[in-house]
């Protein structure tokens, strides 16, 4: 094993499990028909609540593609490979992060502006939409693979440490939103979006490096 | 990133090795080695602590107290030269239901040639599945995708624990055919059994209750 | 007829983009239906002849 | 009464003989009726005094409306008799359809969609049948998905079958819901059933594309079953020699 | 193995991974915070908006509980155990659907007044909302287990599963937010639940049926 | 739902069995039969389709063709009869991580008595583990309290299929004592493994490529 072959695997078993990628995209859309149908299908409360509505889509949908993402692995021995394979588990973890976004995000962008046009989304917003996306979801899936790691094994503290964990998806949540609504009342929303760029930036650099330390204490 | 030389020789000192696992000991005071050309077989009953003895060596499971030395350096902290150095297979060897029997051959061995991939599930009697997902196949076919890395390494220590499980007899002589071949060549090999050896004669470190 | 002229008929009284694009994606859409299936028809003839051939030379 | 149709009905052989002699004609004779009814309808029949030219688009978006919720119902029976009588055929009819159907209802979304804009001003509302539309696409892409997910055939019958069922009994359920729920609060300008009564000169070409249209899918639907049940019996006699025979 | 057996392993298991359970739970706490967090923290957009939007959350999390209930009994083998025993799958099904439903339902009754609060949902409509959850969340959990159990066989069904169940979710919600929202206007909801009441009856009887054909079918 | 008798008397005609899969025959025209006191072994390398044949008689992999009769009753299309009266451990034999020992056992055989629970874990040599979750526990020790069923169960027909896994010799050996046993009550056993057996002489049954 090394880096090429794990990345070009791990791009091949979410090609082949199409399903995987399909699944959180799903889901997003799956929440976004939700809302309509269960709080108000006017566009007067659509309009102005349609970027929050993508955004928590968003945040939930990526939580359900990163929830499990470490857990065949850990049945099927892979994550043992790993550890034995002599290379840095920190940086397998981002690939494999890597891998997962872009499968995810790239669809989620593409079925965007059908489903914003469906919440009565501006199109002068539907752009600050997706940049926060680009710019936001780094973190969110970062921050959701150290939570993944933490319950691969079902040990007993891993629920506490996703109660930790969770609340960090909260402040990208804020900053997103914050900048939508800023582009949908005309303010300036660049500095929303630095915070954004941000977060990511931070969240690259340390979760790596976190679940790794989160793998190699769950295999034993 | 340090990158470290691959050396065929071998020399894993374990001393003094103390295991503890839910409250009791595996084994105190341990001690053995591993040289090129030996083969080292764990032995002892279920439950006995012996993929958790190759598990404390690769540095997964808590050595209490011991030391490991590998070819002269200390390895009791940093694993890296031994993890370098070493093949495991252990009860979950790895392979991914969704990828054929040659994919999953190829993530491990990504150096290795079309044709050597090919002979390689060929010693493991799987060139005819060689595209069938891992999913549709019997179990003994899913333990050999797993064991053809063996013909395609060139790691000089191998773990191997319960190698020979779900295997049919003319894979278990396969696959002591292999073994016998690289103990020749200077490897050494940790393997937990239950199966006699039919043709190795391995060197037996006993693990009791 | 419901057109003065060829131009009237394309333009639609200013929806013709609706009108035509509309027709135009129906019809490709209904006409790949019917393709791919004599398609897969054509293609599943060859696959089971060389199964056919394969069987009767052993 | 004489049941032996039922049972030919049944027999894979007798129905592949069957479609070839029917397959071509209705899905010939559907196109020819469905050019008849769209030309008459884009080129004849009068502009709406209200939406103009746009109205042309009704001559493709009602009968694929129409036959979207016709064939879901035909793969709902199937799954039925699939379960119960557990005949060979009705899980080939579901798998042929399914695609059919659904390109309908996607037909019906789009046609809609576009059709929406220049009327309402908007693609889209979310409107009772909208809805109800919306989720019968979602319905076949399910059915659709899972014969796909599942390489074990006889699994991927029972699955699809079952699917089909499930829908079926629902779909009255969400119509029925999907409507009740709309008329709470959407507003009465975009209903869709208090339209006022066609003319004949509009309506007849309606009823040749729908006809046309339905009569295009039985056949289309014909063939794609024959194409199930050559893989299917692929073992067997009859199978062998329609295969070496064809083309000689 | 018998039925009595049988409902105190599934109900002692579900004990045993309390994680489980309260990964329903957070996920639902966390659609409803991510709300006022997310597009609007006001009373005058969260109070009409209450119920859709609990009634939302309450079927993601269902949705995520129910999703793998048989993957583990598939993986280690207990499906085929289940085949071999001779009891009617039909019946071994509706008690795991039970068990997950009191497991899942009796917690989030339990924090719903918090959180409805927490959304300004006026106290007189509180009732209707439990209630309806009380009667329409049965359906959602077997038509749930239909999805789960057609799509056990496959490595990551999650998406199949998604796009079987959405639809048939849809009349459940509208209903239910229909209720509440007709509570908060003061108008009769009697209708609605009965109507919720009657989904899950059918539900009920059907569903175990149609899970355990696929459950048959799955196992090979 | 009907009641059905528990018989220890067994006699399981199999004819003219045709199981097909992924487009390839794994058997065909197979034809034997197991009567009370029998040990029947299916032979054959991996992936013959030892294991799809077992799961074909339960009724989970489809017959192209063929007849199963069990004690007289014809059971090709209802296998009601026969699951009542049969046993069956799989290569993953349904056992739960999170349940201890003793709750994994109580879940099958819950019939049984404490005592009897306790024995049955006794004779697997698991007693001091009984109240240890199953994930804490070797391989050997999973395998074994799947095993441990057979010293409680009064089904007449088993059907092993590599029972054998991960057990060490003793394990081995009490398991054979047991099939011996049971074979002596008028019991009988399908099973396929590639270790040989030690005391147990079966007839065959050789499945080819
Ligand atoms: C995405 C948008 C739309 C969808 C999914 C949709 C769906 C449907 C459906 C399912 C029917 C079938 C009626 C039946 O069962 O008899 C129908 C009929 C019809 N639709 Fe649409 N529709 C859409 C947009 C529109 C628009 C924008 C108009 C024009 C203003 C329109 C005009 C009609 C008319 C005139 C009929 C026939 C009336 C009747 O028989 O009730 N539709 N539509
Ligand atoms: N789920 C499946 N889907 C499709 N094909 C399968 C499936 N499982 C097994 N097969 C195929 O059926 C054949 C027989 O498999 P089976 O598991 O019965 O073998 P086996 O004799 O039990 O082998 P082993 O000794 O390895 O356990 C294999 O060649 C395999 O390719
Ligand atoms: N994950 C774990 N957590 C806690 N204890 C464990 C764990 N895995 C194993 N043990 C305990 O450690 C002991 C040794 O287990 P190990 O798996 O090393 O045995 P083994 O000698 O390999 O047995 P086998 O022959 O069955 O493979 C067992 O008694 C078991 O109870
Ligand atoms: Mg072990
Ligand atoms: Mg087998």
């Amino acid at each position: 094993m090394n880096y090429r072959s794990f990345f070009k695997a791990e791009w091949l078993s979410l090609l082949r499990r199409k399903q995987d990628t399909l699944n959180a995209l799903l889901f997003f859309v799956m929440v976004i028909i939700l809302f309509p149908l269960g709080v108000d299908p006017s566009s007067e409360f659509l309009a102005p609540a349609a970027g929050g509505i993508i955004w928590c889509a968003t945040a939930l949908s990526v939580l359900m593609a990163v929830e499990g993402m470490y857990k065949e692995d850990f049945n099927d021995g892979s994550l043992e490979q790993w550890l034995t394979s002599g290379l840095s588990i920190t940086y397998l973890v981002f690939l494999k992060v890597l891998v997962q976004w872009l499968m995810v995000i790239v669809p989620l962008l593409i079925v965007l502006p059908l489903l914003a046009q469906m919440l009565f989304l501006p199109f002068s917003a539907l752009w600050v939409v997706m940049t926060s996306i680009l710019l936001g979801t780094p973190a969110l899936f970062f921050i959701g693979s150290i939570g993944a790691a933490l319950t691969v094994s079902l040990r007993r503290g891993a629920v506490l440490m996703l109660l930790l964990i969770l609340p960090l998806y909260i402040p990208v949540i804020i900053f997103a939103t914050g900048a939508v609504r800023a582009a949908q009342l005309d303010m300036n929303y660049s500095g929303q979006l630095a915070i954004l760029a941000a977060i990511s930036l931070v969240a690259l650099a340390l979760s790596p490096i976190m679940a790794a330390i989160s793998i190699r204490a769950s295999v034993n | 990133m340090r990158v470290f030389l691959l050396q065929k020789s071998v020399n894993l000192q374990v001393t003094n090795l103390w295991i503890e696992r839910g409250e009791r000991d595996l084994c105190r005071d341990l001690s053995f080695s591993v040289r090129s050309g030996e083969l080292v077989r764990i032995a002892g009953e279920n439950g006995t602590g012996k993929s958790s003895l190759i598990k404390a060596i690769l540095g997964w499971v808590r050595l209490e107290e011991g030391e490991l030395e590998f070819n002269g350096e200390d390895v009791t902290l940093h694993r890296d030269v031994l993890l370098q150095n070493q093949l495991y297979l252990g009860h979950t060897p790895g392979i991914k239901s969704v990828f054929t029997a040659l994919e999953n051959l190829k993530l491990y061995c990504p150096e290795a040639s079309e044709v050597a991939l090919e002979q390689a599930l060929a010693h493991v009697q799987l060139q005819a599945f060689a595209d069938t997902p891992a999913a549709q196949l019997s179990a003994g076919q899913k333990r050999r995708i797993a064991l053809a890395r063996l013909w395609l390494t060139d790691k000089a220590l191998w773990f191997l624990d319960e190698p020979f499980t779900a295997l049919d007899v003319k894979g278990v002589e396969a696959l002591e055919l292999c073994m016998g071949a690289h103990l020749k060549n200077g490897g050494a090999i940790v393997i937990t059994t239950h199966q006699p050896l039919l043709h190795l004669s391995p060197k037996t470190v006993e693990l009791t209750l | 007829m419901a057109f003065e002229s060829w131009s009237d008929f394309w333009e639609m009284g200013k929806h013709g983009l609706y009108v035509w694009s509309t027709y135009g994606i129906s019809m490709l859409l209904l006409v790949g239906l019917l393709v791919t299936t004599r398609l897969h028809r054509k293609q599943l003839r060859k696959q089971l002849k060389k199964r056919i051939q394969r069987e009767q030379s052993r | 009464m004489n049941w032996t149709w039922f049972h030919k009905l049944g027999s894979p052989k007798w129905f592949y003989q069957w479609a070839s002699n029917w397959g071509g004609r209705c899905v010939y004779l559907g196109l020819a009726l469905m050019a008849i009814g769209i030309i008459w309808g884009l080129m004849f029949a009068p502009a709406d005094y209200q939406q103009g030219n746009s109205f042309r688009i009704i001559y493709i978006h009602v009968p694929v409306a129409v036959l979207a919720q016709s064939c879901y119902l035909g793969m709902g029976i199937a799954g039925f008799v699939a379960l119960v009588w557990q005949m060979k055929l009705a899980p080939v009819f579901i798998k042929a359809v399914a695609p059919v159907g659904a390109v309908m209802a996607f037909i019906a979304l789009l046609s809609g969609a576009i059709w929406g804009k220049p009327t309402w001003g908007t693609w889209w509302v979310w409107d009772a049948r909208l809805t109800s539309v919306l989720v019968l696409f979602l319905l076949y892409m399910g059915v659709i998905a899972i014969q796909n997910a599942l390489d074990d055939p006889i699994f991927a019958d029972k699955a699809v079958a079952v699917v089909s069922l499930v829908g079926v009994i629902n779909l009255p359920i969400i119509k029925y819901s999907v409507e009740w729920w709309n008329t709470l609060h959407q507003p009465a300008t975009f209903k869709l059933t208090e339209k006022p009564s066609m003319p004949m000169e509009m309506w007849l070409p309606l009823l040749f594309s729908a006809l046309g249209l339905y009569l295009f899918a039985a056949g289309v639907a014909m063939w794609r079953m024959q194409n199930e049940v050559l893989l299917r019996e692929r073992k067997a006699n009859w199978v062998k020699k329609e295969v070496l025979n064809h083309g000689v």
